[in-house]
């Protein structure tokens, strides 16, 4: 029996063991994606093992390991965290099915590599899940961004070298330029990092040197896409699908709007936030993107483009529901993490599968596919559903506690632009289906569906987001527990 | 004015040497021209030193009988070493425009630049493609 | 090179006194003006002298470049091990005190006359290497 | 004179000061008297490897027993020359020395490939002869002896430089040669000002006398002098000029030593002066000294990082960014405060540790493909793969991603522009870093995603063994003192303590 805290370790570090291998048996394709499968179960088995400590009370925690006085890299396990990590444990061994079909089918370079940055992407997602201060969390932020640049520019062709600079320029510039400077002037004011129920900044800082610390934070955190810092998410449109499902609903964006939940939460303290407004205005900045973004996505031909805006403006849901600064519209925010992660990936791998077995990256040449890939396109139907906040899928959770929450501390505007912006997810997700389903086919193409991996991938997700409507238990648990009910 | 002028001679002396040394490193491309000028440069060095330590009346700072006044024996000490450093440097650098002159046939700095070897920037036509 | 009888002559004869006076400079260095390196310019100049008389390549052949090259370190040689049988003998890097068993006022002596004869070497040596190394260049040997 | 030496017998403990320059010159010697370059190789690498030892035990003893102060020749100080080891310079010894020893495993090939075989003795005895005068400036308590060390690194410097791979690197020599010796002698009359005004050379004397000088202005007169004069040395921008080009043609082996120290060196003595010597006597920021180097420092850190973007030459990119780097050391030190100081000293190391590791792999791609220029390196991660990724790993450092040692200074230069009330200074440093990750992304993308040419395929292929463990070795400590800076980060906030502590010392 390992002790608690090794089993932490064991936990995050256990992808990287993984990718060291991978590296090993880079010259066998089916031994190295064995590894990859290997070492995804083993990574899920071990988090929910740490669920089941976390529920019984035993929270594990490893460290703090000092780096220099007063900077330590420390884990804990708290109830954010611990969503975070299932949801990206659980997507990892799906999107690694996936990717084994999806790579072999279109006969992809430079796989080991490809499989290798993965893991050390997941590598960096534990470590953000099970942060338990600011620098352990910025420290693996850090190692997400530059393992998922090699990623990003797989193709190595103009664009995608483009596509790979813009990416890891802007998610550097933001996250040095801006994120570092709040965490060092954090430190500074508060004289700890530590994630901590109620904030630490209260007493320490001004509301007005709050509300500075909240923009440096806010537009610093990059991936959360908050515009007008979102380019990076269509620019990385270029990587293959897997790495998009990766970029949009496993890892990076996640972490994301991970970071901006636990710094509202465990930084500033929902209360102190709400009693002294310096969180006001991300309501209209989270409300802006929303809307614009969603505008943006119903004009966008290229789908994996529209998903990419779709999820520019999910994930200012989140931020919206954590600006709304109450303990409901906090577990909504939590919910739609995990509701948004299964619907997009579903949406992603229905894309990628279109791709793979048809080579269409365009809406406009959809036209009746829905009956030549009857299990993508259901899949599809089934993300779009969720993503625009329809019973019976897991989107539509979130988006009621968000929506009760605003209604009952009177955000109307927060009301107001979910209502809106729920009418333009239906404006650029049922055309998709319509034409699917409904039009005539083209004339082009002889095809069928795509390899079984990709299937299979894609059936679990779909499903999953039904079952998380269902069976909302765990999630729910886990959120409520972050606001201490 | 005058005054200050003549007591402090010396230094006026030293100022001269220093400045005028250093203008003609700064203002000769001729790399013998230049190590000239840094040998003036060092030479204003040595009377820095050197004047103060001298003390009127006093005797070179060798103990002999009846005398009570010498000379600061310390700068001479270390102006010898400094000569020694000069002259070091000296002839390194003049071995070193020896070689270049063979290598260049030249020792005008311009003549060298010229020459298109990239020397100040190698990217003197810049080649954009591959910036991030 | 003319055929200059009374300079070669003279050259010669000086040559030896110049050399003398050189470790004439060199012995009184420890107590009056004088020392390793006034003494090692001295010799240079001989050598130098004996160059310019007799031409580049006699001298050569009386004193080859490698002997120089290998005269340069082993001046300071001869410096660094003084200061390092000084250490061994107890004192301070250079202090030349326990060199005389009794006397520490002999010990100085011996200690800088040994000092100075790695001066005279080196600084010889330097100038005669420096002086071939110009006039040489761009000869064949 | 010292009377109870006589009565001693050989103490190593007690003649370490010494040992730790007197080596280096023996073994000079040595190499310059065998003159063959595999035998002189062996003296080196002895007399390198023997340096950290004395550096550590010093370091030791100092941090145990507090400052040791050693008489030459038994000449009491302030009268004789005096080698004073504190906190300060031991930690300064203990970076020099070290990366010595790990540069010289490495040496054996590139000089191999650099230099024609007669004059490989030579290289290796001015490389000792460096080592020494560097060596030698740290360790030493005198103004004057400072400069004199000063001076033998440097023409060993020019020398080495002098013997790069083609014609370019003598103009490069000559240059420094020119910049170097006029800001010698600026340190020297600087030193010989003081010297009038005081009648002392002895640094902790100076800390004393400097307070009874009724009129300061020529000591402040001589304080800028003596800052020009080594901010020369230091390449601290505008002065840097002879950097790029010394660095970008001289042998690999002597790039990679030099990139790490030299300029390092010039750095604590640039320190001494200000913080232990003029520190107590005149306030930085009263004569606006600080505000200076602030700027000077914020110029260096975007101008040469921007220039650096430009370089087709990687060597030469890697210079630029040194300057850069120079100028994140000099913006802690102008802070005028502890934390600052730390900042600035704990960079001092990890930079030696990046810049040591970056220099390896260009000078391991020089060994292969003869020539570093961007567009020869295309594909060459696939071809070089350890040493890439050694590359990729030290240049992350560079740009301070943290868990390296790059992201631990960036840190301590953050957290002391706060404690000094100058909150914005760290979007600055932040901004500049921004920069290296595009001269670096720059290499990477090229060496990674650009398909290799016929040269780099038929004639790249990882270094030798000897080359790359110490390229590992560096790259390690860059990761290891980035994820446990404990060692690094408090030996230098000891040896920042120690740099304020210099006043009072003088009388013990």
């Amino acid at each position: 029996m390992m002790d608690l805290n090794g089993l932490l370790l064991f936990t995050i570090l256990l992808p990287l063991v993984g990718a060291l291998g991978m590296a090993l048996f880079g010259r066998y394709p089916n031994i190295r994606e064995g590894i990859t499968l290997t070492t995804a179960i083993i990574l899920l088995l071990q988090v929910i093992n740490i669920y089941d400590y976390l529920m019984a009370g035993r929270a594990p925690e490893a460290g703090p390991f000092e780096v220099l006085p007063g900077l330590a890299i420390h884990f804990a396990v708290e109830p954010l965290g611990m969503l975070f990590a299932l949801i990206a444990s659980t997507l990892w061994i799906i999107n690694s099915i996936y990717s084994i079909g999806y790579m072999r089918g279109n006969d992809e370079s430079r796989q080991t590599q490809f499989y290798i940055c993965f893991a050390v992407s997941l590598f960096g997602v534990m470590g953000i899940a099970f942060a338990a201060n600011l620098f352990t969390l910025f420290l693996f932020y850090e190692v997400l961004t530059l393992a998922t640049y090699p990623l990003v520019a797989h193709k190595a062709n103009e664009e995608a070298k483009k596509g790979a600079r813009l990416y890891l320029m802007l998610l550097l510039c933001t996250s040095m330029g801006l994120l570092l400077p709040a965490i060092v002037w954090t430190n500074a004011l508060a004289g700890t990092m530590d994630f901590t129920p109620g904030g630490i900044l209260e007493g320490n800082a001004s509301p007005l040197v709050m509300t500075v610390l909240m923009v440096l934070f806010m537009f610093g955190i990059g991936k959360a896409a908050l515009m007008p810092i979102h380019f990076w998410l269509p620019a990385a449109m270029v990587a293959p699908t897997p790495v998009s499902a990766l970029l949009h609903a496993v890892a990076v964006v996640k972490a994301g709007v991970f970071t901006v939940v636990k710094v509202i939460v465990y930084i500033f303290g929902i209360d102190v936030l709400a009693a002294n407004g310096a969180g006001d205005w991300l309501l209209y900045a989270a409300g802006f993107t929303v809307l614009v973004a969603s505008l943006v996505a119903v004009r966008q031909d290229n789908l994996k483009k529209r998903l990419a805006y779709s999820t520019v403006s999910q994930l200012s849901y989140v931020i919206l529901a954590a600006a709304i600064l109450t303990p409901i519209s906090a577990i909504g925010a939590a919910l739609h993490i995990a509701a948004h992660a299964v619907s997009k990936i579903t949406l992603f791998f229905a894309a990628g599968s279109i791709y793979t077995a048809a080579h269409k990256t365009e809406i406009s040449q959809l036209n009746g596919i829905g009956w030549k890939m009857p299990i993508t396109m259901t899949a599809f139907a089934v993300g779009a559903i969720s993503m625009i906040g329809l019973p019976p899928t897991a989107g539509f959770l979130g988006k009621w506690f968000m929506l009760s929450s605003a209604v009952s501390a009177d955000k109307w505007l927060a009301v107001w632009v979910i209502v809106l912006s729920t009418l333009l997810n239906t404006a650029y997700f049922l055309p998709i289906i319509y034409r699917a389903f409904l039009l005539k086919p083209d004339v082009t193409g002889d095809h069928g569906e795509a390899p079984l991996p990709i299937l299979i991938a894609i059936s679990a997700t779909a499903t999953g987001t039904v079952l998380l409507f269902l069976f909302p238990g765990v999630a729910f648990d886990l959120a409520e527990r972050m606001v201490g009910r | 004015m005058i005054e200050a002028f003549l007591t402090n001679y010396n230094y006026f002396i030293t100022i001269f040497l220093m400045s005028a040394g250093l203008y003609i490193v700064v203002a000769r491309g001729n790399m013998v021209k230049k190590l000239v000028g840094v040998a003036l440069f060092q030479s204003s060095v040595y009377l820095l030193y050197l004047s103060p330590a001298k003390i009127l009346g006093g005797t070179p700072p060798i103990l002999a009988e009846g005398f009570d006044v010498y000379a600061n024996p310390l700068p001479h000490v270390l102006i010898l070493t400094a000569i020694v450093v000069g002259v070091a440097t000296l002839a390194l650098g003049l071995a070193l425009v020896v070689r270049i002159n063979e290598a260049y046939g030249t020792i005008e700095e311009d003549e060298i630049f010229a020459e298109g070897e990239d020397l100040q920037n190698d990217a003197k036509t810049p080649r954009v493609e591959g910036e991030l | 090179m003319r055929l200059d009888v009374i300079l070669r002559v003279i050259t010669k004869l000086l040559l030896p006194f110049m050399v003398m006076f050189a470790f004439y400079v060199h012995f009184h260095g420890e107590f009056s003006p004088g020392g390793g390196f006034q003494a090692g310019v001295i010799i240079a100049a001989a050598v130098v002298f004996h160059a310019l008389m007799f031409g580049l390549y006699p001298t050569q052949r009386m004193l080859p470049p490698w002997v120089v090259e290998m005269l340069v370190p082993l001046g300071v040689f001869i410096y660094v091990v003084v200061g390092i049988v000084t250490m061994m003998l107890g004192e301070n890097f250079l202090g030349y005190n326990p060199l005389h068993p009794t006397k520490p006022y002999y010990g100085q002596e011996r200690g800088i006359i040994w000092i100075e004869v790695g001066v005279l070497v080196t600084v010889a040596s330097t100038m005669v290497a420096i002086f071939y190394a110009f006039a040489g260049r761009g000869r064949k040997p | 004179m010292s009377t109870a030496a006589l009565d001693a017998s050989f103490n190593l403990i007690q003649q370490l000061p010494a040992l730790q320059v007197v080596l280096p010159m023996l073994g000079s010697v040595i190499t310059a008297m065998v003159r063959k370059g595999a035998i002189a190789w062996f003296v080196a690498l002895a007399v390198s490897w023997s340096m950290p030892f004395v550096a550590v035990v010093l370091l030791h003893e100092v941090l145990v027993h507090g400052t040791i102060s050693y008489a030459m020749g038994g000449w009491e100080p302030p009268l004789g020359i005096e080698y004073r080891v504190d906190a300060a310079n031991a930690y300064v010894l203990v970076i020099v020395s070290l990366i010595g020893a790990v540069v010289m495993p490495y040496a054996k090939r590139v000089v191999d490939a650099d230099i024609a075989q007669e004059n490989q003795a030579w290289f290796y005895t001015m490389y000792l002869l460096c080592l020494c005068g560097l060596l030698g400036i740290v360790i030493t308590g005198d103004a004057f002896n400072a400069f004199v060390f000063l001076e033998i690194s440097s023409l060993a410097t020019y020398a080495m430089i002098a013997m790069g791979r083609d014609r370019r690197a003598l103009v490069a020599a000559y240059q420094y040669l020119i910049m170097g010796t006029v800001g010698a002698t600026l340190y020297v009359i600087g030193v010989g000002i003081l010297y009038v005004m005081t009648g002392t050379l002895n640094f902790a004397d100076l800390v004393d006398r400097l307070q009874t000088v009724e009129n300061q202005r020529p000591v402040l007169a001589a304080l800028s002098f003596i800052t020009v004069g080594l901010s020369l040395k230091v390449a601290l921008f505008p002065l840097h000029k002879w950097l790029p080009n010394a660095y970008a043609y001289a042998p690999s082996m002597a790039t990679v030593f030099l990139a790490s120290t030299a300029t390092k060196v010039a750095i604590y003595l640039l320190v001494r002066f200000y913080y232990s010597i003029y520190g107590p006597n005149i306030e930085l920021s009263g004569y606006s000294a600080g505000l200076v180097l602030v700027v000077l420092s914020l110029l260096a850190m975007f101008i040469s990082s921007f220039v650096a973007c430009f370089q087709q030459n990687v060597e030469r990119m890697l210079a630029y960014s040194s300057v850069a780097q120079i100028g994140y050391i000099t913006l802690g030190i102008s802070f005028g405060s502890k934390l600052g100081l730390t900042g600035g000293l704990v960079h001092l190391v990890n930079h030696a540790f990046m810049k040591g590791a970056l220099f390896m792999c260009t000078g391991a791609i020089m060994l292969r493909l003869g020539s570093v220029k961007l567009d020869d390196l295309a594909g060459i991660g696939r071809r070089m793969p350890i040493t890439m990724a050694a590359f990729t790993l030290a240049g992350l450092s560079l740009i301070g991603v943290p868990g390296t040692v790059g992201f631990v200074s960036k840190w301590y230069l953050a957290r002391a522009a706060f404690d000094a009330g100058q909150g914005w200074l760290v979007f600055a440093i932040m901004a500049s870093s921004l920069l290296a990750v595009v001269y670096i992304g720059r290499i990477i993308e090229v060496a990674y995603l650009r398909e290799p040419n016929n040269i780099t395929d038929e004639f790249a292929k990882d270094p030798p063994l000897s080359m790359m463990i110490p390229t590992g070795i560096l790259v390690i400590a860059c990761f290891y003192f980035g994820i446990n800076a404990e060692l690094t980060a408090v030996t230098a906030e000891r040896a920042a303590d120690a740099f304020f502590a210099y006043f009072g010392a003088a009388g013990q």
